[in-house]
């Protein structure tokens, strides 16, 4: 048996004997945190086991509590996970995007301080980059962190931090140096939000939810070990976590079914349930059924973009193609919802209660919600700048 | 035809964009969404807009009406859907307005459409039975049994349904399974909300206007409550047409005020040290747009004036003007909230309102592709 | 009897007696010129008829040989000219671009000169603006002219100057000033090209036909009495005119066939007929009847828009939303072309010979030719430019 | 599945680069088209493709061939489209070499397929019959009459069938006028071009390449023409993918290089004092057209490898990449136009001949609206 054949079986059996009944059925996800809530009791010790085994980060490194796997283990991991319907034990971002920066820029004694506790879900992160001045030109920022004594003295106001008010700890940039030029006085830093000095506040967006919020510095401290990477140097580490952000939205259009193996798409199916079939078995509405097809079409394709792209990827981590992902997965994403509303006529349009279904009124409001996804971590046109400079090197 | 608005109609624009912003900026669409009632819209506008006229704005004089045509009744829906003002004029001064005047009698006319005009009586259309438009396609039926004319049937997504004094129901002569030819045949029966077997629910759709379910269970009703004659069906598309234009109007008049909105706030935010607006990828946009707009106003006036002329071309006009409308709103709602940014999708800011009553609206009188398969079999292909 | 009744019968009188049978069939229409050639003698009849009566341009003052009619009147002549299916008499730049610009800009010693003659065919003109450097940035031309005695001295290159090679006459704009700032250094000048400072070379296109020419000059001499306006100050005639190019070419659009009173559209009757139909008389390709439908709508409410702005023109002369039709009607018209080859298959595709009908052979390179639609008197992209900046104020 | 390619692989494609960026850029095309001769494409090239392997790239060793496989001939393809080189490669070392090493009986393949990977053979498909691909609508047939068979046809819009030395031709065992079910059997048969009865007409098309209509007259042909069993539909229809999935690599070669030849002109062409690819709206139209070129890439690269690794998906692989290739294609072909202006609509720029070819290529083995309804009904809907 080969070390792969063997570490296979190794894990057949260990998530055999360690992966609760509960949780190989679909559901929620836990976010982990300091005040974690678990929806059921077995979420709670899938989390412990799966972090301790350092299985929510599989190919960070063992030192600082990762899984330690190759990228060939991880992915019989995964497989295995798959095979029995595993639920994730955990998802953050403090895994898709904070990590994978620290393991770059941080120091030793702040990966050792910071990163267990992220395999492990201790700490619910959440991101403060924009502002309300600074969207596009997320440069522009003005939140100022300012050095008295072994702390700074923290000023200032984020926008669209997501789950704030569920959040334990910020990952932040904030200006420590002079306004211009822009892009040198930006520095990286870690923000306890359990302090007087950060308030927060939910945005209610056009669905109704509040997946955002504000969140305000008012004389916040924090300890100067908090600082990632030397001061006013943040960019660099802001422009890569942008682009795990990138990378990680554009993933989520996979969940849109291109490379599902069944023969008809989710789309395809939801239409032929709302709109009928003619006599020869085709979509009903033969406009309705070439959108349809075409979406089909560019999903699939996009969904072999990523696989080529994550086969292409050399050295670690996502490159400026990222960008293109995150333009063309959201943009997917976006005309997908609008197909979806064109195929269920009003049925796609309820706000609450009867006659619609739980799944249409979901449908309505991850309508609406996905009208951010074009906007939220870079806009498509900040993307398209991207694409059009760092891929094509067209001119200023 | 002529495809700008003379000196009268002029006025009446003016005059109605002056009253909307005075009486019900968006700000009173906000607030009646966030009260939440089921009427949706507020008795005292709709009593201003009947003083001003609005409501028999279709009505012939002598019934009390202003008798302005589709063209000013047009020129007062732009407005309205500029601020998105919920209000019968739909429902109430176009269909019901219509339907009573081409199809009813005499005394049915005499009794209703004064009452009409005063903005005593509002009515609502039973019509569509589905998710989607489809008049040809219903089982309501309304048949004699022993003595009585009995109706029975599920209408629903019905507008205006819940607040209106007087339904306006239409119903098969037969029973569904009673495949006849006469089958085709339809009549139209005014029937009070409050009569025994009427059953009323309210639906809560995104855009925060006003639909509803109606059950009619063996509802009794007398030949005198039928609108008219036994077979209306030609009334009722010619109807149906004037309200897939009378809503492109309303259509055109939000896209418009979602796009002056947008490139106000192009000029005003800056990033970059520059408005946003100076960047060309958006300007390009905003100045297709733009174009897109100009032409759907261009099919929305050619639609109004074919009604008022009685073009024999006004079927191809409303899908022309209803396609037009949809595809327009649509793309502006969505460049819009785009264009918008991050605060596009707040529900503190308005813009996402255009979006929310966008998709409503295409849906309403026929989707897009509905009257783009319209527009193609109407012209033999 | 009214005045513009007297004038419909005094019309169709005199219409009745001078036009030649001939003329009252479809056929090509004289572009005129001193060495002009007719198809038909009866051609020549008709032009000299029209041009003496001022109808070639029938808006225009009696005094420069124009017809003097009101705008009322012209509408009449051209529903008369209509009804007994009257070829125009005669074409040219001159009635569309350069006359009106004279009647604006001219001193009347030059309009006396040069109208009648445009009036009644006598000169064939082109335009020469765009330089090879020179194509949307317009105003950076560098083709010089300096004074010397009474004659302007001119050297440089013209490009995309239409049938130069069958022209008496060219308007151009000149350098007469310094090349910063560019808008301040450019004269309007008339040329005439019968002389030996003049070269022509007609420039071969995709669609394999030659209707542009590039044009050198070389020491060409030019009386001062041809300059229009002011030294240097030729770049408001420049822009007056590229307004009247635009909404000319914005109306060429119109002969889509989007007014047609015919229930079905021209290109609805040839996809039905190159595709077939269904059991129920609908275009047999269900997509492709969805692009058509969608282009006929388009093309309607374009008609529509055009007809709009032409009510709504108070002043005379076309406005900045010229550059609206412009674009529209150009992209509308390269469209209608993509969705007649579509239907076509390959015999949309032939480039001569048999198996492919003249008709055929006429649709590839008028596609091929549309292409030019869009870049010629000004690209999308300037007219998406003048818009976004003169229509909707959007800043720089 | 990979959608990389390995070592040898990507050895192949840089040679094939390397190759035709020597021998056949663009400007060889340019000569062949100004020469305008039936033949099309260069008779000496093609012999040294075939030196290098690539007119037996799908052949197997034991027949002369390289066995590269179509992610190979896809590799080669590609660069040719990139310079847009007439060459048998689709009519003969793809489609005449693979309906030969499928359907062929082994006398048929011994005798052939040495010939094919020498170069010294090339072959034509004749099946369409109409002004659009649709294998299935043929009236040309083969039937028995006294002693011998007889085949009665016309075929058109023949690829390179000019210049084959060898005529595959697709026919009913019956006359189209039987209406069997057996009626749905296709053969093929190897025709000699020469032979009496058959009369080829060259047709000229816009993209300059060989196409051709031919006559089949009572044409005389014996048992042993047949190209293999009686009734080879699965095997053309095979085959039929194979093609579409090559001519979509050559189409995105062509995207691929009329996209860089318009990104370097946008760095190049100067007005307005800078480079036209400094304006933000040309460059979001071009950071499009990169995305949409990336698709393009991974659908071509899936559906080469789903033939080589025979998926049972390998039909919807097929149609992806053909419509994306078509759909990709026209996208850039028309901006490249445009966004190179009016030197963009001259012939003596390389530009406008990507135009001509991508109509044509849209439409050989079906245009992106066959593939679009051929998706959907693979799919089930």
């Amino acid at each position: 048996m080969t070390n792969l054949e063997n570490f296979r079986q190794e894990t057949k059996d260990w998530l055999n004997e360690n992966c609760p009944p509960e949780m190989r059925k679909p559901g929620d996800v836990s976010w982990g945190g300091r005040k974690a809530r678990f929806s059921h009791p077995d979420q709670e010790i899938w989390l412990e086991r799966m972090g301790q085994k350092g299985w929510t980060c599989p190919t960070w490194p063992k030192e600082y509590g990762g899984g330690g796997l190759t990228k060939e283990e991880n992915k019989i991991l995964q497989e295995e996970l798959f095979a029995i319907g595993a639920r994730p034990a955990l998802a953050s971002f403090g895994i898709w995007m904070l990590g994978p920066a620290l393991l770059e820029f941080a120091s030793e004694e702040q990966k050792l301080e910071h990163i267990p506790n992220i395999v492990q879900g201790k700490i619910w992160w959440c991101q403060g980059y924009s502002e309300p001045g600074s969207g596009s030109d997320l440069a522009s920022l003005s939140t100022k962190a300012v050095l008295d004594g072994d702390n700074y003295i923290v000023n200032g106001q984020k926008i669209w931090t997501s789950n704030a008010n569920y959040s334990d700890m910020i990952f932040c940039l904030v200006r420590t140096g002079s306004q211009e030029p822009k892009h040198d006085g930006i520095s990286f830093m870690l923000i306890d939000m359990d302090q007087p000095g950060v308030d927060v506040k939910p945005i209610k967006l056009i669905s109704g939810k509040s997946p955002f919020c504000e969140t305000f510095f008012t004389d916040a401290v924090v300890p100067k070990s908090n600082l990632i990477g030397e001061e006013n140097k943040g960019w660099t580490i802001a422009k890569r976590l942008l682009q795990h952000e990138r990378s990680m939205i554009s993933g989520m259009g996979l969940s849109a079914g291109g490379t599902s193996k069944k023969k008809i798409s989710g789309l395809a199916e939801m239409a032929k349930r709302y709109v009928g079939v003619d006599g020869q078995n085709r979509l009903g509405n033969p406009f309705l059924r070439g959108k349809v097809a075409r979406h089909d079409i560019n999903s699939r394709a996009f969904s072999l973009t990523l696989q080529r792209m994550g086969e292409e990827m050399k050295s670690g981590g996502p490159s400026a193609t990222a960008s293109m992902g995150k333009y063309y997965g959201t943009e997917q994403n976006k005309l997908r919802y609008e197909i979806m509303l064109e195929a269920m006529g009003f049925n796609g349009l309820g706000w609450e209660g009867e006659p619609f279904s739980p799944e249409e009124l979901a449908v309505t409001r991850e309508w609406l919600r996905s009208k951010a996804n074009s906007i939220e971590g870079g806009t498509s046109e900040i993307n398209l700048n991207v694409i059009s400079k760092r891929v094509l090197g067209l001119p200023d | 035809m002529s495809l700008t608005l003379n000196e009268e109609q002029q006025l009446l624009k003016d005059t109605a964009r002056e009253f909307v912003q005075k009486n019900a900026p968006i700000s009173h669409f906000r607030e009646l969404r966030d009260l939440n009632d089921d009427k949706c819209y507020s008795q005292d506008l709709w009593k201003k807009m009947a003083d001003l006229g609005w409501a028999g704005i279709l009505i012939d004089e002598e019934y009390g009406g202003s008798n302005f045509g589709m063209v000013g009744l047009g020129a007062v829906l732009e407005e309205t859907g500029r601020n998105l003002v919920p209000s019968p004029l739909i429902s109430t001064a176009l269909l019901g307005a219509s339907l009573i005047q081409l199809a009813g009698n005499e005394n049915q006319k005499k009794d209703l459409l004064p009452k009409i005009s005063e903005g005593k009586l509002t009515t609502a259309l039973a019509l569509d039975e589905g998710a989607r438009h489809d008049p040809l396609n219903i089982s309501t039926f309304c048949v004699k049994k022993e003595k009585n004319l009995v109706l029975e049937g599920r209408k629903t997504f019905v507008v205006d349904g819940q607040s209106a004094n007087l339904l306006i129901v239409v119903a098969r002569n037969s029973e569904p399974n009673n495949k006849e030819e006469s089958d085709a045949s339809r009549s139209m029966y005014l029937v009070d909300p409050k009569k025994p077997g009427v059953k009323i629910t309210k639906i809560s759709m995104v855009d925060s206007r006003s639909y509803c379910e109606i059950i009619f269970d063996k509802v009794k009703v007398n030949e005198e409550d039928r609108l008219g004659e036994q077979n209306v069906v030609g009334i009722i598309d010619d109807v149906l047409e004037r309200a897939q234009i009378g809503i492109s109007a309303e259509m055109l008049g939000s896209a418009l005020e979602a796009f002056d909105q947008t490139i106000q706030y192009l000029k005003d935010r800056k990033q970059f040290g520059k408005p946003i607006g100076s960047f060309q990828a958006l300007q390009h946009r905003a100045a297709h747009m733009f174009s897109e707009l100009e032409l759907t106003k261009s099919s929305v006036q050619g639609a109004l004036n074919a009604i008022d002329e009685n073009s024999n071309d006004k079927s191809r006009y409303a899908s022309l003007a209803k396609f037009k409308a949809g595809e327009t709103l649509n793309l502006v709602s969505n460049e819009a909230v785009q264009m918008h940014g991050g605060v596009g999708v707040t529900d503190e800011f308005d813009i996402g309102f255009f979006l929310k009553r966008a998709r409503v609206a295409e849906q309403i009188f026929g989707s897009s592709d509905y009257h783009l398969d319209r527009y193609a079999v109407l012209s033999e292909y």
